[in-house]
């Protein structure tokens, strides 16, 4: 069976389904993590959201980029999240918990903030307003890693190296103190 | 010196040493102490080196170091020194590892950080000297106030926030100023050059610009507030005693020996030469406030109890024979200002340090309590009896040279000045010798005999940091040449720029 | 003759040094060294002298010019060059005998009488420097040179002032005499300052003959060179504690006696008049500052004579008869009379070196006593002190042919024939006051009834032969060296040293060679009559004269005395309490000088410092203010962060930055 | 719309004033957290969008956006043990509650 060229009924793309689709999955995940009263489906959303970036990112042409989304965002940072909010077993409570008192006043800032973000896009000067997606070739991507940039490549390294050992410092008991977290 | 790179090697061997010592452990307290003296006398080694291969005859800068730093604005880092900032170089070098070594004793807590705050500091200081970039000049004078703020807070006596908060906020309230007159003379500059930065921060380009009349009041305005509250000129003088009081005795000597000479340095190398005109309209304003500074530190001197306040007072009267010398404009005053500061350094800084070894005793300043030291410590009692004379000017000693020259030359420009300000010779007698009288003199005090036998004469150690001192002193008194040879370019190159004297009276020869 | 002068320095400072480095292992044999190098360098001192006299070379020319050379360059800034340099020609030859033979015999004497002190080293360490310090004053070739020197005897005498700084009156003596010569200095170096700017050099021959050609190019203004001249002297008045400096030298005699006899009587205060007739070309231009030297020196002269009539410590008696020959020698110098004046330096400096080391084998001899109403009657226990001490005595009396006879009589002579009438009235009667404290002196000292403290009164005995030598031999020397140098009056050998240094400046004063004549010989034995006038009343109220003059009785019969003449109490008031000079500096310049520097730390500490402190305490105010904004909640800074960004988004989309 | 620079973009600017308004909003902790790993994935977005639509770009735009999420990573682990610690001493994970800023 063939696919055909556009969606069938609405007449677009494929890929722009695909945007309005994956767009719109990680647009809700989003505010569900921000608006959500149990910080543990909080987590949960955010995975989903970081999962619907990952299709972002493939439809950009970013293949590696979208599985290290992937393995780092979906994988591990969401999980050591999770892991956090178990450790702190913090659950769902009344609003006023949830918000801070100042919750209208940042909504109010960040839909400005979003308006200026429409603003400079709209205004913008960009060379290639809508263009063909340039892919990203793996081996190319390797090479320029390890070549140009192996110098923040290995500085990276070293920084990750010091996070863990400092959240495993950070993290850790003291011996003497004791008792349930 | 067939292109080693001798000025940031000895501007940055401490920082060198500063970081070796930060990998020590803290508790290998020896190795600590014995690291920072090392690489300060690795320092003051490099300087003497510079000074032996320095050409005095030869005109400009020397050593000259430049590479591109920010180069959109036209920031380089360049080093480079005339005979003015290699006396200063080799002063600070020398005071530095007098100081550390004076520090191993009293310094018993935070040794490690002690030290590197020190070397630090040795860093700030150098640097001020001998940067050619003012963005860089700026650099290293904020530098310096970092780790003294450090020393005097936590190695201070009671009192010592109140006096750290006080000395960095009035030194900065200066120099946020002067960062933005030097920002002001650079786009002045950049302006004149349609548009090219290229050289904006050179002080050897800036050097030969004619700024117009409104900046050069503002700017000189700006950079006369920041060194004017680092000499300290009067008014701006209370940060002094209420630091030199709180601070460790090594943060004294080089508070006194070094960091005041910052400001007349700045008046020297900046002031000057950048605002001619500025200075001329200014000058005959900082002369009444340096002769008030020279007789009101005197007075005040006269009836301080403190023994600390009482030097630090003396410090105000004599770093204002350099303002003066600076601002008449002429040959002998301000190569005079230039010695005098080489020669309170010197002395000053050794005042200091006695103050040190006694109060190491008695952990007390008051003179009221002392009394009759000549019999029971002899040796300590000559060494400063013999900086008390120095300081009071005696002539064959350090002191007596850059305060003669100043008031020559400000006799040549003004005698009545000069008249006033020779006046004081008078009052430093007075007070050093009744300081000496009250220490030294009469029978042993109640409350020296109370301390037995932890009254005793000065230590190896303290006399290996004084003796150098008693030695230069002499030296400097003696063979002055020996300073003043480095000095006539540079001063001539100044004066060419700034202009003659101030002819107040017609009598200039 | 380099490396001679060279060494006439380098001993003294030799031994300075050798002495201040070891001299506190070698205990009683510190003076080894320190002597030493003193004795060697007065033989230097005597060679060097006698060439520069007899005009060997290579002292040529025929008015013995100097010999002048340079050590090294000292000072070079820019135009403004001071050699170390050193001169000497006659003048500086006459100070050398003075200084070198009774810096000599004051080593040797101290060898004994500062046996029993523990800082036996010390005081010759500090003798040393002393010596070096006098003789590069008189050798030096220049006025900064001169000003070095002139600081560094006023360090020697302040440190040998307070030698025993143990008492606290010795400790505040020797700062008083530091300060207030550093008074007389500050003016000294003023006038150094105007001689360079005036000329542009500071060496002695260049500055007077660049002046002379300034003023005779008409460059000069009178006044100026009179100004230069007065603040020149301002040094000297200092130094030689003429009025009103002089408060220091009585104080000065806390220190040992052989230092008063040194440095207080017979070298350091004679500094100031060796420098006025050393700058006598400068002087001669500038008459109206001759007559004030005169006028300072003469009354000085009289001030210090009334105010010796009535002290009771032998050592001021000496100090303020010292001040009284020192305002001879400036008015000898004032009148024009520089050869006299120098001649009566020399004189004065052996016959009051004499006086003063006498008086210290007195002391030694009484135990440390130096209150003559407890002396009395010493004359037959201590003969060889009571004997050089009245060749001294009379010397300073001007009883012919002792030294100072001819020296004194030289200056009043002169006074009288260069019109200063004044002056000659009034040191003639200062001449006959001397002969009267002198033996009133004596005579408390050494006749009449022992009034010593009968536990010291068995144990007095006479020095030991360290001390009796150089009193001997500068009794020998006060006896011979008046008429040696001055016979005959106004002709002697000591006008044909100097009068040829001093002829450009008489002549400059119009002053005119006299040949000694009748009337002169009249103005001689006009004062040698009037000086054994007070030299007979002296005798006649405190002397020898048997029974009839026991001490209550001339106790009662000096109250008699006082009482017959009018006003004559207020006189003995004024005498004793030293004219209250010392109250008036006391209350002028220590209670409200105090007070101005109490007054103005006040100041400093409340308003210039308060002004600060205030500045602070606004600031921390406004802080405590605008605190409540600081909730220390990260949200809330965020907030503030998110607001100004929306904040400068509105002003962006108002087009506020387009 | 999916070859439009700005579709992406706005996609990225919409998701950034959500982490803001998260970030204001949110008392918990780790909320506060997640909602900036949500700012940090906005600003990886646009990186990539650049890098998509500017062919100069391409291949330098996902090394960036690797760089980014690796520094993330790092950030989350370092901020969830400071969280954790924080909570171990005061017992509840509410942050306007950490006031010791305040003196």
């Amino acid at each position: 069976m063939t696919i055909p060229a556009t969606v069938p009924v609405l007449g677009w793309a494929w890929d722009d389904l695909l945007f309005l689709g994956l767009a719109g999955i990680l647009l809700g995940a989003a505010l569900l993590v921000v608006l959500g009263r149990d910080i543990i489906h909080s987590g949960l959303w955010m995975m989903l959201c970081f999962g619907a970036l990952a299709g972002v990112y493939a439809l950009l042409g970013a293949p590696l980029v979208a599985v290290a989304q992937v393995l780092v965002y979906v994988g591990a940072i969401s999980v050591l999240v999770l892991f956090a909010i178990m450790l702190t077993q913090s659950k769902a409570g009344p609003l006023r918990l949830v918000f801070h008192r100042q919750a209208w006043v940042a909504a109010i800032a960040s839909i400005v903030l979003f308006a200026l973000f429409v603003v400079v896009v709209a205004e913008g000067d960009w060379p290639q307003r809508a263009a063909e997606v340039t892919r990203t070739a793996t081996d190319q991507l390797a090479r320029l890693l390890f070549n140009d940039y192996v110098l923040p490549f290995e500085g990276v390294g070293v920084l990750l190296l010091a996070a863990v050992i400092g959240g495993v410092y950070l993290a850790k008991r003291d011996p003497g103190q004791g008792g349930s977290l | 010196m067939n292109g080693v790179p001798i000025l940031s090697l000895v501007t940055f061997v401490p920082l060198l040493g500063a970081v070796l010592i930060a990998f020590i452990p803290r508790g290998h307290v020896r190795l600590i102490r014995y690291g920072a003296l090392a690489a300060s006398l690795a320092a003051f080694a490099l300087s003497l080196a510079a000074l032996a291969d320095f050409d005095p005859g030869a005109s400009g800068f020397q050593f000259v170091e430049q590479w591109d730093w920010i180069p959109a604005f036209g920031i380089r880092y360049k080093l480079g020194i005339d005979g003015i900032s290699l006396a200063l170089v080799v002063l600070t070098t020398l005071l530095t590892w007098i100081s550390i070594l004076a520090s191993f004793g009293p310094i018993r807590e935070r040794v490690k950080e002690y030290m590197i705050s020190f070397l630090v500091l040795e860093v700030g200081m150098i640097g001020v000297f001998v940067a050619l970039d003012l963005f860089l000049f700026y650099v290293f004078w904020e530098i310096v106030l970092v780790p003294m703020y450090l020393i005097i807070g936590i190695w201070g006596g009671a009192n010592r926030i109140y006096a750290t908060i006080k000395f960095v906020l009035y030194t900065l309230v200066g120099s946020l100023l002067m960062l933005v007159a030097i920002l002001a003379t650079a786009f002045a500059w950049q302006a004149g050059h349609g548009g090219d930065w290229t050289g904006a921060f050179d002080y050897e380009q800036l050097r030969g610009y004619a700024f117009d009349g409104t900046l050069q009041t503002l700017a000189f305005g700006a950079f006369f507030l920041a060194f004017a509250i680092k000499v300290p000129m009067f008014p701006f003088h209370t940060w002094l005693p209420d630091a030199h009081v709180e601070a460790p005795t090594a943060g004294s000597v080089i508070l006194a020996g070094v960091l005041l000479k910052l400001g007349g340095y700045g008046f020297i190398r900046y002031s000057l030469p950048l605002f001619p005109d500025a200075a001329h309209a200014w000058a005959p304003a900082i002369i009444v406030l340096s002769v008030i500074a020279i007789v009101y530190g005197a007075i005040v001197a006269l009836v301080q109890p403190d023994f600390k306040k009482l030097v630090a007072y003396s410090s105000v009267s004599h770093m204002g024979f350099v303002t003066l010398g600076i601002f008449v404009f002429q040959p002998q005053a301000l190569e005079g200002a230039i010695v005098q500061m080489v020669g309170h350094g010197l002395i000053t800084g050794a005042l200091f340090l006695c103050v040190g070894v006694l109060y190491e005793r008695t952990h007390d300043r008051e003179l009221a309590k002392m009394g009759g030291l000549a019999e029971p410590v002899p040796l300590y009692a000559a060494t400063l009896g013999f900086f008390a004379l120095a300081s009071l000017g005696l002539p064959g000693l350090a002191g007596f040279v850059g305060e003669f020259l100043v008031l020559l030359g400000t006799w040549a420009v003004n005698p009545p000045v000069a008249a006033i300000s020779a006046g004081v010779v008078i009052l430093s007698a007075t007070y050093l010798l009744w300081m000496f009288q009250r220490v030294a003199f009469g029978e042993l005090s109640d409350f020296l005999r109370g301390l037995g036998q932890h009254l005793t004469d000065m230590s190896p150690v303290e006399l290996l940091t004084l003796s150098p001192l008693v030695a230069l002193t002499v030296v400097f008194g003696l063979f002055p040449a020996l300073i003043l040879e480095l000095l006539h370019g540079p001063v001539a190159t100044i004066l060419a720029r700034t202009g003659g004297g101030l002819d107040l009276l017609g009598l200039v020869r | 003759m380099e490396t001679l002068v060279t060494l006439l320095l380098a001993l003294p400072i030799a031994g300075f040094g050798a002495t201040a480095l070891v001299g506190r292992r070698l205990g009683r044999q510190a003076f080894w060294l320190p002597v030493g190098a003193i004795v060697t360098a007065w033989a230097v001192g005597m060679v060097v002298a006698f060439s520069a006299l007899t005009g060997q070379p290579p002292f040529t020319g025929e008015h013995g010019q100097g010999f002048g050379f340079s050590l090294y360059r000292w000072i070079p800034a820019g135009d403004f060059t001071v050699d170390l340099g050193l001169y000497v020609d006659n003048l500086t030859a006459a100070l050398l005998i003075v200084v070198c033979t009774v810096g000599m015999l004051v080593h040797v004497y101290s060898i004994g009488y500062m046996e029993h002190d523990p800082g036996y080293w010390r005081f010759f360490a500090y003798l040393n420097l002393f010596m070096f310090s006098m003789l590069l004053l008189v050798l030096a070739d220049n006025f900064l040179v001169l000003f070095v020197a002139w600081e560094l005897v006023g360090l020697c005498s302040y440190l040998l002032i307070g030698f025993w700084y143990k008492r606290r009156s010795a400790a505040l003596a020797a700062k008083k005499a530091f300060i207030v010569n550093r008074v007389g200095d500050l003016g000294f170096s003023l006038g150094i300052f105007a001689v360079w700017t005036t000329v542009g050099t500071l060496n002695f021959q260049d500055a007077f003959r660049g002046l002379d050609q300034k003023i005779a190019a008409g460059a000069l203004e009178p006044w100026m060179v009179t100004g230069i001249a007065l603040l020149i002297f301002t040094g000297a008045v200092g130094k030689s504690a003429q009025f009103p400096l002089h408060v220091w030298l009585p104080d000065a005699m806390e220190g040992p006696t052989p230092v008063s006899a040194l440095i207080h009587a017979a070298t350091m205060v004679n500094a100031g008049v060796y420098m006025v007739a050393r700058a006598n070309p400068i002087f001669a231009q500038a008459p109206e500052a001759m007559v004030v030297v005169a006028g300072v020196g003469i009354f000085t002269a009289i001030l210090a004579a009334s105010i010796a009539f009535t002290q009771n410590d032998i050592k001021r008696v000496l100090a303020y008869s010292t001040l009284s020959q020192l305002g001879y020698m400036f008015a000898g110098l004032g009148v024009g009379a520089f050869t006299a004046a120098i001649f009566h330096l020399v004189t004065h400096g052996f016959f009051k070196g004499l006086l003063f080391l006498g008086s210290g084998s007195v002391i030694h001899a009484v135990h440390e006593e130096q209150d003559m109403r407890k002396m009395g009657g010493l004359a037959r226990r201590i003969p060889w002190t009571y004997a050089t001490m009245l060749v001294g005595s009379l010397a300073m009396a001007g009883i012919p042919p002792l030294a100072g006879f001819f020296s004194k009589d030289e200056i009043l002579g002169s006074a009288f024939r260069n019109g200063f009438l004044v002056v000659w009235a009034v040191g003639f009667v200062v001449a006959g006051m001397s002969a009267f404290y002198m033996f009133r002196m004596m005579g408390l000292t050494f006749w009449g009834e022992s009034r010593v403290d009968p536990h010291v009164a068995a144990k007095i005995h006479e020095s030991p032969w360290s001390m009796r030598v150089p009193l001997v031999l500068l009794a020998a020397a006060t006896v011979v060296i008046g008429a040696l140098l001055g016979w005959p009056l106004e002709g002697g050998t000591i006008h044909a040293w100097l009068d040829p240094l001093f002829e450009p400046a008489r002549e400059l004063l119009g002053l005119e060679h006299e040949a000694f004549g009748g009337l002169d010989v009249a103005l001689v034995l006009a004062s040698v009559a009037m000086a054994t006038l007070g030299l007979a009343g002296a005798v006649r109220l405190f002397g020898a004269g048997a029974g009839r003059f026991r001490w209550p009785a001339r106790l009662a019969d000096r109250d008699a005395l006082v009482a017959s003449v009018p006003g004559a109490r207020f006189l003995y008031r004024a005498s004793v309490n030293k004219w209250w000079f010392d109250d008036l500096y006391h209350l002028l310049f220590v209670v409200i000088g105090g007070r101005a520097g109490a007054a103005l730390r006040w100041f400093d500490e409340r308003i210039v410092d308060g002004s600060v402190n205030g500045i602070a305490t606004v600031t921390v105010a406004a802080g405590r203010g605008l605190r409540v904004i600081q909730t220390g909640r990260v949200q809330n800074y965020a907030m503030g962060i998110a607001l100004g960004l929306v904040a400068l988004t509105l002003a962006y989309l108002a087009g506020l930055f387009r | 719309m999916s070859g439009s620079l700005d579709a992406y973009l706005l996609l990225a600017g919409a998701l950034f004033s959500i982490g803001v308004f998260g970030f204001l909003a949110r008392r918990n902790a780790i909320a506060m957290l997640m909602s900036i790993e949500l700012m940090l994935n906005a600003v990886n977005l646009a990186i990539v969008t650049f890098g998509a639509f500017v062919p100069a770009l391409t291949t330098h735009a996902s090394v960036i956006a690797l760089m980014v999420m690796a520094v993330a990573a790092g950030e989350a682990t370092v901020g969830l043990a400071i969280v954790i610690a924080i909570f171990r001493n005061r017992r509840t994970p509410l942050v306007d509650e950490y006031d010791a800023m305040r003196e």
